[in-house]
């Protein structure tokens, strides 16, 4: 069985500086992988590497097996990967029920279609409905996206990353800037949100990491120091010498 | 030969004429990011203030003070009507500013009436300064070109050479910094604005007596300005430089050359229709390079958009 | 106060729309012609005229028929084609039975048709075209209608004129053509080559090019080219700001011979020109201003200049389009049924307070007049444009120009 | 859970809901020229008409897409110049009734828009604004050099009465004229609408908003602005058919960076946010274009202020200033708006309108010939010379701008108590 997704000795420079330098990472399917490291090493240059927002210097990217490379950002997600963003990006303008119908039409197979009326579509209606049940804004379907609350608005970007179907999920901070209560509700949304699906998250918060994932890779200066299961990540040395330790002596 | 030499010079004048607008433009753009379309508007005010002025105190006092005045005039739009729009978006921006374009055309039309203004080179520059074979070149020809020459340099000293420049240039690249570091980021985009336009106020006093001072004039030279800081690439001095010696060149030569695309046609083996007047691509052979000279630049445009989005120098997408 | 701008203007609107109505006993014109925009001046001036003509000539005298008075209306056309035609219809439902326009080929090309098909539909309030100044030769040949009268010489006579002009004088050898790139400029440059070719074969057409109208900033490199080809006369057909450009520059650049063209007098372009197109600019036109040919024309031209001390009367034929409409109203004895009106317009020979007869031809309703050639001077000018001391003076005279030319206009007749 | 019916309750009658509004215009354009029967009355609508329809189409770009285009007008000019020349096809045109000519003019400038589709729409804001007006500026100078498409500066003219008679109507009259334009200007109003509600429709929106976002979630932004692109230009070609049929005629001025720049004012002007905006500003911009310059000359300079005064003051058009009382409306408090609004507008009216005669009386003072010192304002004729009329008019401006000012705040007060629900009904 081939990985969920694949990373192949990635690479990525911005001038004469290399950001990633060489990492190699397998995340199977149906695992809940989280990539954590310090401030700079690298974590969103990844993301957006994977998801082809940036094209890599070097290495390969291989989603199911198939090779990523040259692919823009929507042929990546017509294959089945979809990502939310470390700062909130949804269509401001448009009601929260808008939001969620725009991002079911793709995998409903809907395409460039200019003669279905979306009104008009069952599916669309009750598929966006039930994600908005999901993720608990059922009561503010009618609202412009920009007027939600921030906790609101991330649900809405979690809602809108997995509304496609997609089975491979990437999510970018989810959690950044909320507060505690904010965060348990997100963390209970996306282990709702992601059962049966790959997830691949980056994330500060350690709570969130330890409670979330499978397994952890350490990112630092661009390479993965340390790869495996929650408990073998933070009895790493390499990972206490270079990050972990003071991330956990400030937890405690 | 000589010909050559004698359109150089004109295209020359032309070009720097375009880059006294342009770099206005362009430096106005790449701080605030709104195309100012009304950019040719104050080019106008500058030319008939300067004749306004010149009727009571003579034209060096109008090339003195009318560039002021539009400056002043353009700081107030940024303060009382621009920095008002950004809060709504760039396209807002551009809209108004188009909107600025057409209602200084009515205002000027309102206060100096329809005609041409009789407003001409000052006496002193009423001559010829030497002949090509037989082509004069006017001594104010070269009075234009020392002009724009010594506002190119003394633009380029005070970006490169002052502190303010330095703030300037920080202030285009990183406002949000420069504000934290203590400085008046409005009033920097303000004077900016305000000094933009007061080149583009230069340009019409002196190019007022020679191309005319009339209320079509911000219109004929209007989108062109936009072409060259695009082709230049935005934001950048040195392509808006290139950018509108290249247009004034480019115009200059195929106005003065009866190139014709017949003779290109038979060229890469098209054979002439005969009769001509009967085929339905009459209009397409008997083109000539003078009758598509004025949108010559335009077909320069759309292909450095589309292959070089960034223009000739620019570092950023326009 | 936000709020209240949309308001305040709606509120003007409806106020605007009530008064638009009205109708009254006279007989109106309808003069469609720019009255804002870049050729307002034009406009504006043209109107004065017609309704100084209106007043002075007709209502002063008791009007026509059984006292009933001229009335001179403007329609501001924008000089745009689809503008003109709505103001057109406006004008036909205000019951308005004469249109005058002149003001740009193009806007006469289309109302012409519009007028023709109008009368074809509505053979109930027909209108006449009563065209001043639109000289495209098309109009009285391939577009002619029944509707269209045009009193000013068209493009060809002029150009005839001007040719006559120049194989007069054996010093010109080489002559350059350059216009406009659009119908008039096409006209006036091929005219110019056939007549030459006709007259003087032995001139040669050293540059025969065209511009793009209204778009050029600098006319420098074209007027380089002229200086080097060595050119002893130059033809154009410009107008406006760039009969100004062109001028100004090859005169600027060293160019000491003629230019003879057809618009470079009045609506500033006189004051413009100055002291520059003094020995250079000949102007091709009909009614001689300088000197003034009758006392009549003499006092008439003072009144107007009473009155409007800005204006010019710089399109002298005006006087003739009200004298003729006139006496053919009268003639007719009604000024409703327009085709009694039109059939005596047809052939009929007016004399002109400028000079000469004016002959309304019947096969193609082109007016056959004296066609003068006029030099830009400051000397022995009674009547400057203007005001700037300069104007225009008589120098050569055609009498009843191109009076035997061909036309290919083929008049279908109610 | 109350909130939830009342929402499932409201699409619930969505339906019947929805086509209300299409079946009142529908009226409203059957009874339009019962009204208005002057010829002249019936060509202004038919002018307003096809602004409509042109600016309903340049708003799927500017409005749906967020796509600034600074040289549409050349899709409805190669529409409209297409349908003139199939005019011109005798036996071809004889074989069509003329209702189905603008499909024509739509195809043509579907088939333009597709060409500069293909490459101007890789980028959405100044990219694409520098390359429609690039391309503008190109087909309007092509215009007068290819003369056998373009006919050169007189355009070219046609005659739709030799198309097959429609039910035996050979559209001789204005009125069958209008009937034919009301009739295409309900149906691409109704498609327009309706392919905003399409996948592709809502996608506009999406990217418009938010274009990384929406490549994230399968779309390309670049063909999602292509198809609305090519959408608009059919519409905006449909237009332009209807100008052939109403006009005959087509010129230069069809095509030029004016016509371009009016269409966008138009749109602006009625508000880019709402489907209706544009119709409201066609509306408005035709009345000040057609009846205003009947009456003063410097009408132009009224509309360029009003322009620029919406673009500052009401980003959101005519039509966001009327949506703007819909919440009022909603919580039934909207009579209230109704006393203050009279306080303040009216003397802001007089206001303006005092402004409007100082600058009348200034223009007429400064341009008028000497000598002719009467004019005549608001039906009053009077001496632009005298020192009357100066005092009148600064007193009206003086006077409407204090009292506005002065009653300004009861009227935001007001509007704040509109907008905040009664705590009695919670």
């Amino acid at each position: 069985m081939t990985a969920a997704l694949h990373l192949d000795g990635l690479r990525k420079s911005f001038g004469k500086t290399e950001i990633i330098r060489g990492v190699d990472l397998s995340i199977e399917r149906g695992e809940r992988h989280a990539i954590i490291g310090p401030n700079g090493a690298g974590k969103s240059t990844l993301f957006n590497l994977i998801t082809g927002r940036f094209p890599q210097s070097d290495g390969a990217v291989r989603l199911h097996g198939n090779d990523l490379a040259g692919k823009a950002p929507y042929e990546i997600n017509r294959m089945g990967l979809s990502r939310s963003f470390q700062i909130t990006n949804i269509f401001p303008k448009m009601s929260v029920f808008e939001n969620v119908r725009c991002s079911l039409l793709w995998s409903l197979g809907y395409k460039y279609s200019f003669w279905h009326m979306v009104g008009k579509s069952r599916e669309l209606t009750e598929g966006a409905e039930a994600i908005l049940e999901q993720i608990n804004l059922t009561n503010r379907r009618d609202l412009p996206a920009g007027v939600l609350s921030y906790a609101e608005q991330r649900a809405l970007e979690i809602g809108i990353t997995i509304a496609g179907g997609a089975n491979v999920i990437m999510l970018d901070e989810p959690t950044a800037g909320m507060s505690h209560s904010e965060t348990d509700y997100i963390v209970d949304l996306i282990r709702k949100v992601t059962e049966d699906k790959t997830l691949v998250m980056v994330e500060h918060d350690m709570g969130v990491v330890f409670g979330l994932a499978d397994r952890i890779s350490v990112l630092v200066y661009g390479e993965i120091i340390a790869t495996g299961t929650p408990e073998t990540v933070r009895a790493d040395p390499k990972v206490q010498e270079a990050y972990l330790g003071e991330a956990l002596e400030a937890e405690h | 030969m000589d010909l050559v030499l004698v359109n150089l010079i004109d295209g020359l004048v032309t070009g720097l004429l375009l880059f006294m607008l342009s770099a206005g433009l362009t430096l106005i753009f790449s701080m605030m990011g709104v195309l100012n379309f009304a950019h040719a508007s104050f080019y106008m005010l500058g030319a008939y203030f300067a004749y306004q002025i010149s009727l009571a105190f003579g034209f060096w006092m109008g090339l003195l003070i009318a560039p002021i005045m539009v400056g002043l005039l353009g700081a107030g739009v940024e303060r009382y009507g621009l920095r008002r729009v950004h809060q709504y978006g760039h396209v807002p921006e551009l809209i108004f500013t188009f909107g600025l374009a057409l209602l200084i055309e009515e205002v000027v039309q309102f206060i100096w009436g329809k005609n041409q203004m009789a407003y001409d080179i000052p006496e002193v520059l009423q001559f010829t300064a030497f002949s090509i074979a037989g082509n004069s070149i006017p001594a104010y020809k070269i009075f234009m070109i020392f002009i724009s020459i010594a506002i190119f340099i003394g633009l380029l000293y005070v970006l490169t050479r002052t502190r303010i420049g330095m703030i300037i240039q920080a202030a285009l690249s990183y406002p949000r910094t420069v504000e934290a570091l203590g400085h008046n980021v409005p009033l920097i985009f303000m004077g900016v604005f305000g000094v933009g336009t007061a080149l583009a106020g230069v340009a019409g006093v002196i190019a007022g007596p020679v191309l005319g001072t009339f209320p079509g004039m911000a219109f004929v030279l209007g989108s062109i300005v936009f072409v060259t800081i695009v082709i230049g690439g935005l934001g950048s001095l040195w392509g808006a430089l290139v950018a509108s010696l290249l247009i004034g060149w480019l115009t200059t030569f195929s106005k003065a050359y009866n190139l014709r695309m017949e003779d290109f046609l038979t060229f890469i083996g098209f054979s002439r229709p005969d009769p001509i007047w009967d085929s339905a691509w009459r209009d397409l052979w008997t083109i000539t390079s003078p009758q598509v000279a004025d949108i010559l630049p335009y077909i320069l445009m759309i292909l450095i958009l589309i292959f070089r989005p960034y223009g000739l120098f620019g570092k950023r997408d326009v | 106060m936000r709020k209240s701008f949309k308001l305040g203007v709606s509120a003007a609107l409806a106020l605007a729309i009530s008064a638009a109505a009205g109708l009254a006993e006279n007989i109106k014109i309808a003069f469609i012609d720019p009255l804002s925009g870049p050729f307002a001046s034009t406009g504006t001036n043209g109107l004065h005229q017609f309704e100084f003509a209106a007043e002075t000539m007709v209502n002063a005298n008791g009007g026509v028929l059984d006292g009933q008075m001229f009335e001179v209306v403007g329609f501001d056309n924008k000089i745009s084609p689809k503008e003109s035609l709505i103001q057109l219809q406006v004008a036909i439902d205000q019951g308005i039975r004469f249109i005058a326009q002149g003001n740009s080929s193009g806007v006469a090309n289309a109302l012409t048709e519009a007028i023709d098909k109008h009368n074809r539909r509505n053979p109930d309030d027909r209108v006449l075209f009563l065209n001043y100044a639109a000289v495209d030769p098309a109009l009285t040949n391939d577009k002619c209608n029944f509707w269209h009268f045009r009193f000013d010489a068209n493009a060809d006579i002029k150009m005839d004129a001007i040719t006559d002009s120049i194989a007069a004088n054996e010093e010109i050898k080489k002559v350059y053509v350059i216009g406009q790139d659009y119908s008039f400029g096409k006209a006036v440059a091929s005219a110019a080559v056939r007549f030459l070719g006709e007259k003087r074969p032995d001139i040669e057409i050293v540059g025969n090019e065209l511009h793009p109208i209204g778009k050029v900033k600098d006319f420098t490199p074209y007027s380089r080219k002229i200086v080097a080809s060595d050119a002893d006369a130059i033809i154009t057909g410009n107008w406006g700001a760039d009969m100004l450009g062109l001028g100004k520059s090859i005169v600027e650049n060293g160019y000491t011979g003629p230019i003879y063209t057809y618009y470079a007098a009045g609506s500033g372009i006189t004051a413009a020109f100055g002291e520059t197109g003094k020995g250079t600019i000949r102007l091709v036109g009909e009614g001689q201003v300088n000197p003034p040919a009758s006392d009549s024309a003499a006092d008439y031209y003072t009144a107007f200049k009473e009155k409007y001390p800005d204006g010019n009367v710089d399109q002298s034929r005006i006087t003739n389009v009200i004298g003729m409409l006139a006496q053919a109203i009268n003639e007719a004895g009604t000024a409703d049924d327009v085709v009694a009106v039109a059939y005596a317009l047809e052939g009929m020979e007016y004399e002109s307070m400028w000079g000469g007869t004016v002959l309304m031809r019947e096969k193609d309703h082109q007016a056959i007049q004296n066609v003068h050639i006029h030099e830009h001077t400051d000397e022995d000018i009674a009547f400057d444009y203007d005001n700037s001391g300069f104007g225009i003076k008589v120098v050569k005279t055609v009498e009843m120009a191109a009076a035997e030319s061909e036309t290919t206009c083929n008049m279908r007749r109610p | 859970m109350t909130d939830q019916t009342a929402s499932a309750n409201m699409r619930a009658g969505s339906m019947t809901l929805s086509l209300m509004p299409w079946i009142v215009a529908a009226l409203v354009l059957v009874l339009l020229p019962q009204i208005f029967t002057a010829n002249s009355a019936i060509t202004i609508m038919n002018q307003m008409a096809i602004t409509i329809i042109f600016a309903l189409a340049y708003n799927m770009l500017l409005g749906q897409g967020g796509m600034l285009s600074f040289g549409h007008a050349v899709y409805m000019g190669v529409g409209g110049f297409a349908c003139v020349h199939i005019m011109n096809m005798d036996d071809f045109f004889a074989s069509i009734p003329l209702v189905v000519l603008p499909i024509f003019g739509g195809l043509f400038g579907m088939g333009l828009a597709t060409i500069v589709g293909s490459f101007s729409t890789r980028k959405a804001g100044t990219v694409f604004a520098m390359i429609s007006l690039g391309v503008g500026e190109l087909i309007a100078a092509c215009s007068v050099i290819i003369v056998a498409f373009f006919g050169g500066e007189e355009g070219i003219s046609g005659d739709r009465t030799y198309a097959m008679p429609t039910f035996g109507v050979e559209f001789l009259q204005q009125i069958e004229v209008y009937y034919l334009i009301a009739f295409w200007l309900l149906i691409s109003a109704a498609l327009m609408y309706l392919f905003s509600r399409t996948p592709v429709g809502r996608m506009a929106n999406a990217v418009r908003d938010n274009p990384e976002r929406a490549e994230f979630l399968g779309y390309s932004a670049r063909w999602v602005r292509f198809y609305s692109f090519v959408a608009s230009g059919f519409f905006a070609g449909i237009a332009g058919g209807l100008f052939a049929i109403n006009y005959e005629i087509l010129t230069e001025e069809n095509l030029n960076a004016t016509s371009s720049g009016t269409i966008l004012l138009v749109t602006f002007l009625g508000g880019v946010g709402f489907f209706f905006g544009p119709i409201l500003g066609a509306i408005a911009f035709t009345l000040l274009q057609t009846v205003l310059s009947l009456e003063t000359e410097l009408w132009a300079f009224y509309a360029g202020a009003l322009f620029v005064a919406t673009v500052m003051y009401f980003p959101g058009g005519l039509a966001g200033l009327i949506m703007m009382h819909v919440p009022a409306i909603r919580l039934g408090k909207g009579s209230r708006l109704i006393l203050p609004y009279i306080r303040t507008l009216v003397p802001a009216a007089i206001c303006i309108l005092g402004a409007a005669a100082l600058i009348e009386m200034i223009f007429h003072y400064r341009h008028a010939f000497a000598g002719d010192e009467e004019m005549t304002l608001f039906w009053i004729t009077f001496n632009s010379h005298d020192v009357l009329p100066w005092i009148v008019a600064v007193g009206l401006t003086l006077a409407g701008f204090f009292t506005a000012r002065a009653t300004a705040p009861a009227l935001l007060e007001a509007w704040g108590d509109a907008n905040t629900p009664d705590r009695m009904q919670v």
